[in-house]
């Protein structure tokens, strides 16, 4: 509860204990058990492999890509799911309206229509927006929406009998009371749209991390295969930490609001 | 006038006609000739080759052999999600062993963890099931996990008061004070484990509509193709409302009184 | 008194509500005078949070009509402020006590440059001068009940709507908030309804004192105080007409509880 | 202008991997670059969107697509079946499991790298040629890169593969060599060649006839000294130089005929691939 | 009065509780024998909760020590309950009224099968028989406030702390249950500390009345209330002593706030 007095960088050996532990067990295991496989490569390789990839700019520059894809759609999707969530939580008419369309267009994955988005924005980034666009967009509004429903009711009601505009009650009232909520809707959503703009890129897409790991896998390089596929994690990792990071830093309180302050 | 639109059947009605309208916009766009038929087929077409392949028999294989990966993987993910998320949220020492795992797993994609479980379990069914539910299980975690740092600290406190033991408290305050979060996880989760199946099968070939869709493609049978969908559409509507009325009512005391 | 029958402020009608089946106020009927201060006293859960609800057009009867100014009150107005019996959910966690206050005039449209010195004035009034900095979940319960009304006050109401505003306050400072807001009302011809469960405190107050009858809520008894304005908290409860109303509204609660 | 060719990590596309790196699509004045595309049915529609202006589809994707109603053209040769490379896709079968000739598939499960593609549309043919039910064959997608893990798994009972991956089975002791079908089949039709819109090609009909002479040039080289193929391959794929020696090597044809598509077609309207009627003469770029 | 000194149940000693800097309670220090009723007064935000709060082991002093038979006050125990002041959010929203009691005897492990009628017992007892199957959200103040005590009382606490259990209940419900609660004690010697802000309250129930001085909360004023027992909502008030006493904490707060 008092997560935001302990400094933060103190390492986490417990914390890195567990993956070291399993690293090592592969690692013996691939050594010992003498298997043929185009998947696995011992963590030793793989490591060597992942510095060497990264120290000649290839891993960085594949980086990029992935993140611009992904953060471009997250934002492109996100911010309509975002605002039409809140929209349908504070109008249910408008939710009963679009229920059926939503929850009919929601789950249609989005691999499945690669072949149309490949045709339609060709290789780049446009089919990487539009794809994890709509998957964020469709996240969004599921978890924004299940946040505004949970705002305490009664400060509902104080912004109804204060007669604040409705765009002063997203913003002063509905906005802070989800705001950790929103954090964690937009953490998923960032992890999600690299799945997915990954994903795309190994399907398709030929530019970025995904790419790489495609590229590696046929050219029967599972090291390097698993160096990129490790790396992903780290960026993930990173990534999490530094939205996290910003969240204290940029809203302080505000954010931890309701999360236990007393 | 506002409590009518929002009550039951009227509702469900506008509802509808408001997807009615989409797919109306669909036929018009398909007949405008402005996408190639070949990638966008009328909803007439899909519609007729959907008719064919239930009476093949082959659409209702298919059909059921994602609903089996879907589920079964689901079920896995939010019992997994759901007891990890309450050690993580109860315990800070749990805590600090996981989170750093966790947190490097959790953007790994799982079509890329597809070749990876192959190498240890083949195309099998439990192969797709372990992805599936590596897939679908963030979601739920990290709604546990949010659901229990956020519960109102005057109930932990009358848990302590209590002396109510920390399985005792998990259940009774915690768990239900996080019950909302998780079934929002959860109704993330239903749709993300369709998806992952159909990615699944299609990486993996394992029977099931992603596969169909894939190979539908790959003969630009486009009006296949959109049948799948369609299917797809279906399953994810009924799985993801099914959710929605557990969640109504399981969560029925918050639309009691003000 | 003045002779004119002018419009009443507030007009209940054979005001009934009901939660599904449940009727919890029946045919409640009473006018109330622009300017009169007008005392609720009743059973706990015989309805008086419920009409003051009614009053601010948070709820809606199901029968007849709550009039404001001789129009239907649809919806909760601007220059009705309302203070909620539950202060601890009332206020916003996120925002200091200052910025709780500021709320209602952002929301009433006060220039920037003006608020921070009202603000002030108005945390001074109720006791919390120098305390603005402070979050609410570092307030003891009366300093939140005090918090509460003075964003009402920053509302500049014309009408004020209290649930049982006092109910956490020691005795000192309940009476200085008291003559605080008898003085306030008289300066600024401000309507008010005020609900309490403590009677001598309707009596010292009011112009008038409404009791509810329980199960389902109806008026049982309206009786007017005939004490002489401005009222001293020593003087005025030694007064016979006082000890005879505590009397008359002590046996009513009684009665209204066998 | 700059043309993109795209192809998949094989050795088929060796003539324009070649052609690229030693300087002769630039003498010819071409502005090329070579893109990798993981599936090769993403061609067709990465012609259609103008991502590539050239792609390498297989015969069969690229009938298919034709089929489906992409209006793409072939604009010259690439790879073509022939006994060397033919002897080199091959069943190989898990140890322990009997399959000598093509009834023993009856009942087994096979993994073939891609429903619809070369591969499959030959082992099919294979089997109805040898008179066996192809449904009797439970067949699974599974990709090449997999294929030793399902061997080892016991996921599958045998797979339908190529190049370095049968090398790595045998090496690893799970699997033995099975029934040879493709050569077994024999034939020497395009196995993949360069394709376009016909909109481009005939926008641009010098291009075309440069491309062709510059694959023929290529070609031509990698004739005289394998060695120069085996560089550009791996250097294309990011594959360890004598991985792509050990593999078999391809033959390259700068023509393509109406005949060699023909050959195709026959057989997979034969086996149902196809539903309209297409006319192989049709596809050729003029 | 036995002429044993008897080990105290709590024994404050120079307890200091400071949050960060600021320092709420100042060098508390008094013994409260077993089956004594201790009342609290002091001025709004003097620091009576966090006092109560101290003795309920929720919070740990800073200096000083808070010592339950001799033990220090580590941890709340379950023979303590606590009444919350908010007691808005000390319920479970999830469960209904007879849910909400049922919990403090799930907690204390008492068996299903005896469960149904003690609980009806209690609600009855806190005038909410036959409400059993309403959700919190469904009830007025007073009956969620009587809710919570029903609550604690189903614990069967040797020692109960009540942090103004009575504050939004009107004279004749509070009276019924002031004396429900002295017969309880009584009759179950249970040791009692009890928050108020009503002086006459206090006295009536009281065996002793600690008052305390705000800006850091310190004991002002320590004195025992010598009124027979049974007490009587009529005769006793008007005993000289009970006058007596009522003036002498009157002053002491008005004292207090200056
Ligand atoms: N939202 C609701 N749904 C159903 N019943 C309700 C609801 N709100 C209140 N009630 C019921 O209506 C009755 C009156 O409640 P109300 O809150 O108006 O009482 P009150 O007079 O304010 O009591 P108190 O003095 O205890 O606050 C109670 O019996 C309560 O159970
Ligand atoms: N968590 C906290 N952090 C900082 N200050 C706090 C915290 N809790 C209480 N305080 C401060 O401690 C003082 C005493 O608070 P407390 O709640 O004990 O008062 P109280 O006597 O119960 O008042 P009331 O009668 O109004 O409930 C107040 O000035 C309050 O602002
Ligand atoms: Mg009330
Ligand atoms: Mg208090």
């Amino acid at each position: 509860m008092s997560a935001a007095a302990v400094p933060r960088l103190r390492v986490n050996w417990l914390g890195l204990a567990l993956p070291a532990g399993l690293l090592l067990a592969l690692e013996l295991w691939l050594r010992l058990s003498n298997i043929t496989t185009e998947s696995l490569a011992p963590p030793s390789e793989v490591f060597v492999t992942l510095l060497e990839n990264l120290a000649n700019g290839r891993l960085p520059a594949a980086t990029l890509k992935t993140l611009t894809g992904a953060f471009g759609g997250l934002l492109m999707g996100g911010i309509p799911g975002l605002l039409l969530g809140i929209a349908f939580a504070l109008v249910p008419a408008l939710d009963r309206a679009m229920e059926v369309t939503i929850e009919a267009l929601r789950p249609i994955p989005s691999v499945a229509l690669l072949p149309v988005a490949l045709m339609v924005f060709g290789f780049g980034y446009g089919m990487e927006f539009a794809i994890v666009g709509k998957s964020c967009f469709f996240m969004m509004l599921i978890l924004t929406r299940a946040a505004v429903r949970g705002v305490e009711p009664r400060l509902r009601e104080v912004s109804r009998v204060l007669r604040l505009s409705k765009p002063a009650m997203v913003w002063k009232i509905i906005l802070p009371a989800i705001l950790p909520r929103l954090f964690v809707a937009f953490r998923l959503g960032a992890s999600l749209a690299l799945v997915v703009s990954v994903t795309i890129e190994i399907a398709v897409n030929p530019q970025g991390l995904g790419y790489e790991i495609m590229t590696a896998r046929e050219a029967l390089r599972p090291d390097l295969m698993l160096a990129c596929f490790i790396w992903i994690g780290l960026v993930g990792l990173g990534l999490n930490a530094g939205l996290l990071l910003a969240q204290r830093k940029l809203f302080g309180r505000a954010a931890l609001a309701g999360e236990g302050v007393k | 006038m506002r409590y009518l639109l929002t009550s039951g059947l009227m509702g469900r009605g506008v509802s509808v006609l408001v997807a009615a309208g989409v797919v109306w916009i669909w036929l018009l766009i398909s007949r405008s000739g402005a996408i190639s038929p070949l990638f966008l087929p009328g909803p007439d077409k899909a519609w007729a080759s959907l008719l064919r392949g239930f009476e093949n028999g082959v659409l209702l294989r298919q059909t059921l052999g994602t609903l089996q990966h879907m589920f079964f993987g689901w079920l896995v993910a939010s019992v997994v999600a759901v007891g990890l998320g309450s050690v993580i949220g109860i315990s800070p020492l749990a805590r600090r062993i996981f989170s750093p795992l966790l947190e490097f797993l959790r953007p790994l994609p799982a079509s890329a963890v597809i070749p990876i479980a192959i190498a240890f379990m083949g195309l099998s069914n439990a192969m797709a099931i372990f992805v599936i539910t590596f897939g679908t299980l963030w979601p739920i975690l990290l709604s546990t996990v949010q659901g229990f740092s956020s519960v109102e600290p005057r109930l932990y406190e009358v848990a302590k008061a209590l002396r109510m033991g920390r399985i005792e408290t998990i259940r009774k305050i915690v768990l239900p004070s996080a019950l909302p979060d998780i079934l929002a996880g959860m109704r993330i989760s239903v749709t993300a484990a369709l998806i992952l199946s159909v990615v699944c099968e299609m990486i993996a070939g394992l029977d099931g509509l992603g596969h169909y869709i894939m190979v539908s493609a790959r003969l630009y049978r486009s009006p296949d193709l959109f049948a799948g969908v369609i299917l797809l559409g279906a399953i994810g509507y009924v799985s993801s409302t099914l959710v929605s009325m557990a969640e109504a009512r399981l969560l029925r005391w918050r639309d009691r009184g003000h | 008194m003045p002779f004119v029958t002018a419009l009443p402020k507030f007009s209940f009608s054979g005001a009934t509500l009901a939660f599904g089946q449940k009727p919890i106020l029946r045919n409640i009927s009473f006018d109330i005078p622009a300017g009169q201060f007008t005392c609720i006293i009743g059973a706990s859960g015989c309805g008086k949070t419920t009409a003051l609800r009614l009053a601010a057009g948070l709820y809606q009867p199901t029968q007849g009509a709550v009039l404001f100014d001789g129009e239907p009150m649809s919806a909760p107005r601007a220059d009705v402020a309302i203070v909620f019996q539950d202060y601890g959910k009332a206020l916003l966690p996120w925002r200091t006590a200052f910025g709780n206050v500021s709320l209602a005039m952002e929301a009433g449209g006060v220039p920037k440059a003006g608020r921070a010195d009202r603000i002030e004035e108005l945390l001074a009034l109720v006791g919390l001068a120098g305390q603005g900095g402070k979050y609410p979940t570092e307030m003891s319960g009366g300093m939140q009940q005090r918090l509460q009304i003075a964003r009402c006050l920053a509302q500049n109401p014309s009408v004020l709507l209290m649930d049982e505003p006092f109910g956490a306050l020691d005795a000192m400072t309940r009476q200085g908030l008291q003559d605080e807001v008898l003085e306030l009302v008289a300066r600024t011809q401000t309507t008010v309804i005020f609900v309490t469960h403590d009677l001598e405190e309707a009596i010292y107050l009011g112009d008038r004192v409404i009791g509810l009858l329980p199960h389902p809520g109806r008026v049982g008894i309206d009786v007017p105080v005939n004490l002489p304005r401005p009222r001293d908290q020593l003087a005025t409860r030694e007064e016979p007409e006082f000890l005879r109303l505590r009397r008359e509204l002590f046996d009513f609660i009684k009665g209204s509880e066998a | 202008q700059k043309i993109r060719i795209g192809c998949t990590s094989s050795a088929d596309c060796g003539t324009a991997m070649v052609a690229a790196d030693n300087g002769i699509f630039e003498k010819m004045g071409l502005d090329v670059e070579m893109t990798r595309i993981a599936l090769n049915s993403n061609i067709p529609p990465a012609l259609l969107s103008n991502s590539l202006e050239i792609g390498g589809p297989t015969s069969s994707v690229f009938l298919q697509a034709a089929d489906g109603g992409l209006d793409l053209v072939a604009v010259a040769g690439a790879s073509y079946m022939h006994e060397a490379s033919n002897e080199g896709t091959v069943a190989v079968i898990r140890d322990g499991v009997t399959i000598e000739k093509a009834a023993d598939f009856a009942g087994k499960k096979v993994g073939v790298p891609g429903f619809g593609a070369y591969i499959h549309i030959l082992f099919v043919r294979y089997l109805m040629e040898n008179g066996v039910d192809p449904a009797s064959v439970n067949l699974v997608e599974t990709s090449f890169p997999s294929m030793p893990d399902v061997i080892r798994t016991g996921a599958v009972d045998a797979v339908l593969s190529g190049g370095p991956i049968v090398a790595r089975i045998l090496e690893s002791k799970t699997g033995h060599l099975g029934p040879k079908f493709v050569s077994e089949l024999g034939g020497d039709a395009p196995i993949i060649f360069y394709a376009a819109t016909r909109d481009w090609a005939t926008a641009n009909p010098e291009a075309v006839q440069k491309f062709r002479a510059a694959i023929a040039e290529a070609a031509a080289l990698i004739e005289a000294d394998r060695e120069v193929a085996i560089a550009s391959v791996a250097k294309f794929t990011e594959q360890k130089p004598e991985l792509v020696r050990a593999t078999p090597p391809s033959k390259y044809k700068p023509e393509i005929t109406a005949d060699g598509l023909g050959w195709w077609l026959d057989l997979m309207k034969k086996q149902n691939l196809l539903q309209g009627s297409v006319d192989a003469a049709n596809l050729l770029a003029p």
